[in-house]
């Protein structure tokens, strides 16, 4: 495996790995659920991204073909985690969790709650 | 004489003829039902100058050779004598039921019955072989019920055949025991062998143990102490019955075995002290308890069990003489009996009453009946110039002329003397208590003599009765003397049936018998007055009682044991199993093997940590449902993973669609169960349970190390070697799936469609309480279909199918495969259904589940059959290789189609199980209150 | 358009099944093609109506965009993630949408939470407004103003709605 | 190098899932606990790719494919399910 | 007919896969006339199965055309199609039954009872350990479904119990499978013979602890104390032609553990020669006794059935535990009999309990029957048959397991045992009868109706078959002997089943 | 490794073992699941572990036994099966019952099953 190649698989490698700690630290870290919901949703599918990209160089080389169907993987994950990471958040503002206290705009979980307009 | 073999089975034919008859007159129907058996008696009588003269007929057909039985007849002496008791005496109680019987009575179906047991008493009295013999012996205990309970509507009908089945069958088993050990011992079941190897038997270890158990089964049968409650509370039966069963048959039948197996088993001191104290104590007993009896056939049959006592007491004593005065007493009580039982059928049938304290004054009623009577009850009495006088006197001689007792030998006599006394006492009582004594008492009818030829049995038994007493040679001689030869095996001995002897000691006894019989009946109110301080025990209620205890303790016992706890039934399941897993065990000296273990690395550190650490707080949690519910998940993942790394690609994505639609299901049942579960278990379960986990957990852990560092060889390399050539694939997992054992993934599959079916079952009247809030009591919110969630999903669902389809085309090759294609697609659809619920998809899915399930398995099963066609079993796969211009080389194999049915039916039985779970939640939610 | 029932998923379906195969033969193009046509018109019935796409190369650029953007923003998130948390001023925004299709405001809902350190934690049953959390809230305004600006003037225009 | 690398990754992925099962264990909230769950099953994925990786075989591609897609399935139930109780209706 | 060792499960798969699809799916008339012409069908290759086993000897069907014991194959040989044959007269007989309105009051009913009967064949035919397993579970989610036919509190509840247990049952299956795998490496049962005798001391000691957990699986099937709890109450909560129909599902188990114990761990196997014997006599006598108990403590006449059949259970268990050729015959004689005489009590106890009205088939006083004297002449052969009397099967059944056993301590143990269960039978079942029959009140009511034709059909198919072992009990015995003697000639029950192989 | 592999079988059927022997259905059905668990790795780890060798011909150097894989698989399909089964049997019944106990009925404090003789008249 030419160096050059293996150089950016394991850039990629390493800030796939970093990320997702991050995300995983944050998970852990911060102090509301609100706040993780952050973590998963961003730095964990950069993360992601990375290793399946390295992934993907590495197999298309080892193979000696292009192999991109780790993209499908990344695709999913795009178009999934929002989604995720919303219905979550909407079960917690559904139970009333409460935020951080200096969290901005908590009032506002009230009319999340109930899905109406914010109150002016 | 090869009709033999027939002769019991004409009776048997005959059980149908009163069925057929019983439509026209009773007269008809009786003089038909007697035909079979009277020609039977003729066919017997008819043999019975060779049978005097010695000669045996055998007579044997082969049946179950695998136990020894055979369908073998005998017709020696003891035989005829039993046989002609039982037809002659059976023709005349079918005469007399005739009247007797009320126009209520199925007279057809009685007949039926006591012609079955003619047929059974047949049997026993001519078998030649053991087991054959125990059939016909447990055939009278089931036919003497049918017999007994004729009245079932009354109550005393139905508990005295009870307790006569059971008294009887608790013999009949015992003796089945004894034929069998015997028959063990002796090394054939032929009777004639068995007898025939008396000291053989008698030298064997077992010998107590078979003559305890033959002579249990004589015994209860025969009503002999302590098992003779049994017989008076049989008398709830119709009159012909008691006249037939417990004169001449059924009780005579136990008095049969102990003189069938003479030969065999008797003349040892077992033998004499079992059956000479045995019949001792119920000569007495019966005796003195026959002479309280108010009731008249309460007072014949204690006086029954008293004479069985006696005859018992004379096999018992192991002189040649006594067995002959055993015989002819068998005789001479049949004759007597029966005719006593018949009169007091008559005088209860024309005065409505059997209680001696009403009964009075007959003789002015119905003097021809009560002459008959009295003659009879003097034969049983012993009076001279009657039969019974005659065999008495033989047993007051031989009670004379034993000493088996050693010092105590003079007892026997004397206490035969008392007995005798008792016996002239309640025959006293019999002929005075009812046909004198004044006037009758509250009868409830008028008493006159019975129709006339309801009087004939009676008359020809009476007449018997001073024929046999005053020409005994000449009626009997024959008949006795082939008899007692067929008991003795052999020699008889010198013996004489004269009616007089001289003044010798037995008629002396005689004599004393008769004057303490008049005293006592003279003085019976000072013996009432004496007995009636004693409380009277019903032996009826006792019984009973007893039986209730005995149904009451089993019911507590059950009830202890089956205590309907599911949990300690599987805790005794998993503690038996794993102790009797865990025991060899112990013999392993080392828990490790030799196989090289692969090296730890980080990674796996880390996963089962995580699964240890989740499945431990799957348990701690477990009664915070939804959290235990998110750490399965976890152990559920980390197994995928673990598959995974150990080379297992297939396994690992089948884990993981399997856990997803188990969650789901799950998270379903989380809905409708309480969220919650209330905290209910004991320290002391908990610890219990914890120490069977322990064991349970450590005992398969140390197997599976165990197991695991051990080399093994596997037929495995075969499946390597032949998938690609012989099964047309290179994912070997695959192949073994569709092809190699392809038939367990039809079972397989089979299996998930019969959950569907079984779970639609569940459902269909399935009413459950929809809770209207959470386990916090938070109301559900109102976001039914979230936007987002919605929206998304309807893109993914073409991803989702087309990797499903990725899926299921690679799994020949690759890992994939049907199952997990089917899954795939399975929870595509459950995600729409959560995205949009069960009425958007209704009218946008139209896919009929139950159909899909049903034609997976018919195509997995028909691509299986289509090998028959090229003449392979069934599954036998194909597979080829084609071109095609353009698109290239490819491959067809008949496992795709089996792994398309593998698809349908999981798609089916999954969406068939989820589907109609949701559809039985749209209905309104309604708030119902929790019930627990 | 009764064999495409579904134009865009039929491409994109094609391109997928090439993805999965890693291979562009004859063969799996025509497979790929087998279920670009027939999956879509199975599933066809299983969708509400959407607007399509009226410019896909708008769509393109966008998609680009934000693709810069989930980096851009991810790498803020993890750094403000790893710093003093007493520091973070996280806050909940209602930003004003208006946009009346559902997949609209889908796209533009999933596009902020890949982004710029916000989630979008619920859409108001009208429709018209989005309520967002930020992990570190500086100016509210400014955050409505690039959201309505950067992300949901293009889907209007991609979508037409 | 790479195998350097792949194992450094590795062990990240190792604390990275160890902290969210602390997270998952920790709660406080069901929803952070479903939050948790759905970080597992990212890296989960990356676990697997790197196993894939490591070994040189592209056989655990699947694997990933599908818990990208089943967590997902799994994460809406989970929180339908704290939303409307039915998860089916 | 070089398919028809197959055709017994294959006919019931494929009737119950086509009763899901349309023409006969919706119709019950339909399903029915299916459903009789398919077990009709199932009944005439079984009994040509029977003849052809009988006049060409063992048939090897190797699925797939993979020879063993690489493949899985179907052993029809003199025991198992002794049992396919019985299964498939009873399910025949049993469907006469309940086409008679009870299939009606559930789903599914006759895909559910195909595929029940398919389970039990497949367990009977298979010659494969794992294979064995696969037809246990079709067997059981199949008898899951159907036991929970006809709904009702009752029926959920027993359900419940028998459902976790039995889950319970298959785990416990599957660890001793991979305990058998894991130290001799192959699945055929042959093999597994073969391949035992061969095994060294530690890894016979491992699989020594597989083998017995098979045993506590198959002892559960086979209601073997301590395993036994479930069958009560399951037995008597399900509908009847259900728990007719169930009456050949404890000898499954009996079955199974017949073949794995004679065949694999029998004689021949060494260190493993008979390893179930020190659990199974003990654990088998002590059935019979509690099976005798449950029987004077049985309240009804469907409980008291159960109780029965826990004891035919116990019996069985002690010839198997015996393990000899004269028991085994016994053994397969009294399987015969039991099956067909408590499944003809359990569809007899229904009719009756459906003509008494509230007091069902409980031993109280009640109305009388609308048919006293049919259903008086069952129960009699019914019960004197099952109590072990004669003229009826019973007691040939009976005395050949008391001449089975070998020692004088085994009689001592076995005999009283033997007879006091039958004792306790004889007891409960006088009882019973005098009390159903004839202790009444009030009069016939118009409420209840006569049991139909073709009910009674059935009951009389089942309760014949009682006095025709009888008369042909010498053709039946030999027929068992040369069963048993083939699954103990270790020649003829192995080595000959796998082609190549010899010892 | 196999060490480990042995200790997590062993502890995940000693937690299914005690979730089994719980009063309801739930944790019972939660407890069969851990227990099927159990039962698959074990059932896997019959034909020994191996790594690196997927029974896929010519995607690794040597092979693991892929006929406990295919067992695991059936045995898997078959939990899933009964597990699907017995949930929906776990609301059955509390349909019917109305309570989710695995009795039917929830367990009345007990009295000791034998009372003490002597001394009590
Ligand atoms: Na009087
Ligand atoms: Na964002």
């Amino acid at each position: 495996m030419p160096l050059y190649l293996e150089i950016i698989v394991c850039v990629l490698l390493l800030i796939g790995g970093i990320f997702l700690l991050v995300g995983s630290y944050g998970l852990a870290r911060l102090p509301d659920i609100y706040m993780r919901l952050h973590s998963p949703t961003k730095a964990s599918t950069l993360g992601i991204t990375g290793v399946l990209i390295a992934s993907m160089i590495l197999h298309s080389y080892l193979q000696e073909f292009i192999s991109i169907k780790e993209l499908l993987i990344t695709l999913f994950l795009l178009i999934t985690a929002p989604v995720a990471a919303n219905m979550i958040a909407k079960t917690a503002i559904h139970h009333e969790i409460k935020a951080k206290e200096k969290t901005r705009g908590k009032e506002l979980i009230n009319s999340m709650r109930n899905r109406d307009a914010p109150p002016e | 004489m090869n009709a033999l073999i027939w002769l019991p089975f004409l009776p048997l034919l005959g059980t149908l003829v009163p069925l057929l008859f019983a439509r026209f007159s009773r007269t008809v129907c009786a003089f038909m039902t007697a035909a079979l058996p009277a020609i039977t008696l003729l066919l017997i009588l008819f043999n019975a100058g060779a049978v005097f003269n010695g000669e045996r007929f055998f007579s044997s057909i082969p049946w179950v050779p695998a136990i020894g039985l055979e369908l073998a007849f005998r017709l020696d002496g003891l035989s005829l004598l039993f046989s002609i008791l039982i037809l002659g005496i059976g023709l005349l109680v079918i005469l007399y039921a005739r009247y007797y019987l009320s126009a209520q009575d199925s007279i057809g179906k009685f007949y039926a019955y006591l012609i079955l047991f003619m047929f059974a008493m047949l049997g026993v009295v001519l078998s030649d072989n053991l087991i054959q013999l125990w059939f016909f012996w447990e055939l009278t205990s089931i036919s003497s019920f049918l017999l007994i309970s004729f009245w079932g509507h009354k109550v005393e009908a139905r508990k005295g055949a009870r307790m006569a089945l059971t008294v009887t069958g608790a013999g009949g088993l015992a003796l089945l025991a004894g034929l069998l050990l015997l028959g063990h011992t002796v090394g054939s079941y032929s009777l004639q062998t068995v007898l025939d190897s008396g000291d053989l038997i008698k030298a064997s270890a077992s010998y107590p143990i078979i003559t305890v158990l033959v002579l249990l089964g004589a015994f209860t049968k025969s009503a002999q102490f302590p098992f003779h409650f049994w017989l008076p509370n049989a008398m709830a039966a119709p009159t012909p019955v008691s006249a037939y069963l417990h004169s001449a048959t059924m009780v005579k039948a136990g008095i049969f075995l102990m003189a069938r197996f003479y030969p065999a088993l008797a003349n040892t001191d077992l033998w004499f002290l079992l059956v000479t104290l045995t019949g001792l104590a119920t000569f007495l007993t019966g005796a003195y308890v026959a002479l309280f009896q108010h009731d008249l056939k309460g007072l014949l049959a204690n006086s029954t069990i008293s004479h069985l006592g006696l005859i018992t007491l004379l096999l018992g004593m192991g002189t040649d003489l006594a067995a002959v005065a055993a015989i002819f007493h068998v005789i001479n009580h049949a004759i007597f009996k029966a005719s006593l039982f018949m009169a007091a059928g008559i005088i209860d049938h024309e005065s409505g009453s059997r209680d001696m304290r009403h009964l009075n004054g007959l003789w002015k009623y119905m003097p021809f009946t009560a002459t008959l009577a009295m003659v009879a009850a003097s034969s049983m009495a012993g009076v001279p110039l009657l039969n019974g006088f005659l065999s008495k006197e033989m047993f007051f001689t031989e009670t004379l002329h034993q000493a088996s007792l050693g010092s105590l030998s003079w007892m026997i006599p004397v206490l035969a003397t008392l007995g005798g006394v008792f016996s002239v006492a309640y025959s006293m009582r019999f002929i005075h208590d009812v046909f004198f004594n004044g006037e009758p008492v509250n009868l409830p009818k008028t008493p006159h003599e019975p129709p006339r030829y309801m009087r004939v049995p009676v008359e020809v038994l009476v007449a018997l009765c001073l024929i046999v007493g005053i020409f005994p040679s000449l009626i009997v001689g024959d008949l006795l003397y082939s008899a007692a030869a067929a008991v003795l095996n052999g020699a008889v001995p010198d013996y004489s049936l004269a009616i007089w002897h001289g003044f010798t000691y037995p008629l002396l006894m005689s004599a004393i018998a008769m004057l303490g019989g008049l005293i006592i009946y003279t003085n019976r109110h000072h013996f009432f007055k004496f007995q009636a301080q004693f409380p009277m025990s019903d032996p009826k209620l006792t019984f009973e009682s007893v039986i209730q205890s005995i149904t009451l303790k089993a019911q507590k016992f059950i009830s202890l044991t089956e205590n309907g706890s599911l949990q300690r039934y599987v805790f005794l399941t998993l503690l038996l199993a794993i102790s009797m897993n865990a025991i060899p065990l112990l013999q392993l000296n080392a828990t490790a093997g030799l196989r090289p273990e692969i090296p730890l690395d980080a990674l796996s550190v880390t996963s089962v940590a995580l699964l240890c650490i989740a499945g431990v707080a799957t348990v701690i949690w477990h009664r915070r449902r939804l959290i235990s519910l998110l750490m399965l998940s976890v152990v559920g993942l980390i197994v995928s993973l673990a598959f995974a790394k150990f080379s297992a690609p297939d396994l690992a994505l089948t884990q993981l669609s399997v856990e997803v639609v188990t969650v789901i299901l799950l998270i379903l049942a989380l809905f409708f169960l309480p969220q919650k579960t209330p905290k209910e278990s004991s320290p002391r379960r908990v610890v219990r349970d914890l120490g069977l986990a322990a064991f349970v957990g450590g005992t398969v852990g140390t197997i599976c190390y165990a197991l695991m560092t051990r080399p093994l060889d596997t037929i495995s390399t075969f499946f390597l070697e032949n998938s690609k050539t012989g099964g047309g694939g290179t994912n070997v997992v695959n192949v073994i799936l569709v092809d190699f054992r392809g038939f367990d993934t039809l079972g397989e599959i089979t299996v998930l469609g019969i959950a569907a079916l079984g779970i639609y079952k569940l459902i269909a009247r399935m009413r459950l309480y929809m809770p209207s809030s959470d386990g916090k009591g938070r109301a559900w919110s109102e976001d039914k279909y979230p936007l987002l969630l919605a929206v998304i999903s309807q893109s993914l669902l073409p991803l989702a199918l087309l990797v499903s389809a990725y899926i299921f085309l690679r799994g020949h090759n690759m890992p994939g495969g049907g199952f997990i294609a089917g899954l795939i697609t399975s929870v595509a659809i459950i995600q729409q259904y959560i995205a949009h619920g069960v009425e958007w998809i209704k009218h946008r899915l139209k896919l009929d589940y139950q159909i899909m399930i049903g034609s997976g398995i018919s195509i997995a099963t028909l691509s299986g059959l289509g090998s028959w066609v090229f003449g392979h079993p069934f599954l036998t796969s194909w597979f080829d290789y084609f071109y095609l211009p353009v698109i290239g080389k490819f491959e067809l194999a008949s496992a795709m189609i089996f792994d398309l049915g593998v698809f349908l039916t999981v798609v089916g039985a999954t969406m068939l199980i989820l589907a109609n779970l949701g559809q039985l939640t749209t209905s309104e939610r309604a708030t119902q209150k929790e019930h627990d | 358009m009764r064999f495409f029932p579904m134009p865009f998923h039929s491409i994109m379906l094609f391109v997928v099944w090439l993805l999965l195969n890693n291979s562009l033969s004859a063969g799996q193009m025509v497979l790929a093609a087998f279920f670009a046509i027939t999956i879509p018109w199975l599933v066809k019935d299983m969708r509400d109506e959407h607007p399509k796409i009226r410019r896909p190369w708008l769509a393109i650029r966008y998609v680009l965009m934000v693709m810069k953007d989930i980096v851009v923003a991810n790498v803020e998130v993890a750094l403000l993630i790893i710093g003093p948390i007493k520091k973070l001023q996280p806050g909940f925004v209602a930003v004003p949408i208006n946009m009346s299709s559902e997949l609209g405001i889908t796209v533009l809902a999933s596009t902020v939470s890949l982004t710029p350190g916000t989630v979008s934690a619920e859409v108001s049953k009208d429709k018209n407004w989005l309520y967002i959390h930020a992990l570190h809230l500086g100016d509210e305004g400014a955050l409505i103003k690039e959201i309505k600006s950067r992300y949901e003037a293009p889907i209007k225009e991609i979508f037409g709605c | 190098m790479l195998i350097w690398t792949i194992t450094l990754v590795a062990v990240c992925i190792c604390i990275a899932l160890i902290l969210n099962l602390w997270r998952l264990i920790q709660g406080p909230s069901v929803s952070d606990r479903i939050l948790a769950l759905d970080t597992m099953y990212i890296n989960t994925i990356a676990l697997i790719l790197l196993y894939g990786m490591y070994t040189g075989s592209a056989l655990y591609f699947e694997a990933a494919l599908l818990i990208a897609m089943l967590g997902f399935v799994s994460t809406a139930a989970l929180s339908k399910y704290l939303l409307r109780g039915d998860i089916i209706e | 007919m070089q398919h028809l060792s197959i055709l017994p499960i294959l006919i019931p798969l494929i009737f119950g896969a086509a009763l899901l699809l349309p023409p006969l799916s919706k119709h019950i008339q339909r399903q029915r006339i299916a459903a009789v012409i398919g077990l009709f069908l199932l009944l005439v290759s079984a009994c040509f199965l029977l003849f052809q086993v009988q006049t060409q000897g063992v048939h090897l069907y190797a699925l797939g055309e993979w020879q063993p014991p690489f493949g899985i194959v179907l052993v029809a040989d003199p025991v198992s199609v002794l049992l396919v044959a019985l299964t498939s007269f009873l399910a025949f007989s049993v469907m006469l039954y309940a086409m008679n309105g009870q299939d009606k009051n559930g789903a599914y009913f006759h895909p559910l009872f195909m595929f029940q009967v398919m389970g039990i064949n497949g367990a009977f035919l298979t010659g494969d350990i794992f294979n064995l397993f696969v037809f246990f579970e079709v067997l059981l989610i199949a008898s899951y479904a159907l036991l929970i036919h006809g709904g009702g509190k009752q029926r959920t509840q027993a359900t419940v119990h028998y459902v976790i247990l039995n889950l319970v049952g298959s785990s416990l299956f599957l660890f001793g499978l991979g305990i058998i795998y894991g130290t001799l490496g192959t699945l055929n049962m042959a093999d597994l013979a073969v391949k035992v005798g061969q095994l060294q001391a530690e890894n016979a000691t491992l699989a020594k602890t597989g083998a017995l957990l098979l045993l506590v699986v198959f002892g559960l099937k086979a209601a073997m104390l301590p395993l036994h709890f479930w069958l009560p109450k399951t037995y008597s909560s399900a509908s009847a032609p259900v728990a007719a129909l169930f009456a050949i599902m404890t000898k499954v188990g009996i079955y199974s553990i017949f073949r794995v114990y004679t065949v694999i761990f029998g004689e021949h196997a060494g260190e493993l020669a008979n390893i179930a014997t020190p659990w199974l006599w003990p654990l088998s006598l002590l059935t019979i006794a509690i099976g005798a108990i449950g029987i004077l403590a049985s309240p009804n006449l469907k409980i008291l059935t159960a109780n029965l059949v826990i004891v035919s259970s116990g019996s069985l268990l002690a010839c198997a535990a015996i393990s000899s050729e004269v028991a085994t015959s016994a053994a397969l004689y009294y399987l015969v009999h039991s099956t067909l005489v408590s499944a003809g009590l359990f569809l007899l106890a229904d009719i009756m309990a459906r003509q008494r009205g509230k007091a069902e088939d409980r031993f109280v006083r009640s109305r009388p029957f609308v048919q006293p004297k049919t259903l008086g002449i069952l129960f009699a052969v019914g019960a004197l048959s099952i109590i072990g009397m004669p003229p009826f099967s019973g007691f040939i059944g009976k005395v050949m397991i008391l001449q089975a056993t070998q020692s004088f301590a085994a009689s001592l143990w076995l005999w009283p045992l033997i007879l006091l269960g039958s004792l306790a039978a004889l007891i409960t079942l006088s009882r019973a009868g005098t009390t159903l029959f004839w202790r009444h009140n009030g009069n016939l009511s118009t409420e209840s109706e006569a049991a139909k034709p073709l009910e009674l059909t059935a009951v009389v198919l089942l309760l014949l078959a009682s006095p025709i072992l009888v008369i042909f009990a010498g053709d039946v015995t030999a027929y068992t002997q040369n069963a048993a003697h083939y699954l103990h000639d270790f020649q003829l029950s192995a080595y000959n089943l796998l082609p190549g192989v010899t010892p | 490794m196999e060490g480990m592999y042995a200790f997590s079988v062993g502890l995940l059927t000693a937690c299914g073992v005690f979730l089994t022997l719980r009063g309801r259905s739930f944790s019972v059905v939660v407890g069969l699941t851990l227990l099927s668990y159990a039962v698959n790795l074990f059932l896997f780890a019959s034909g020994r572990l191996k790594l690196n060798a997927a029974a896929v011909l010519g995607e690794s150097e040597h092979y693991g036994d892929p006929l406990p894989q295919a067992l695991v698989l059936t045995a898997i399909v078959i939990g899933f099966a009964m597990t699907a089964f017995a949930v929906i049997l776990a609301m059955r019944a509390r349909a019917d019952l109305g309570n989710d106990h695995v009795d039917g009925q929830i367990p009345q404090p007990k009295k000791p099953l034998f009372q003490k003789t002597g001394g009590a008249k």
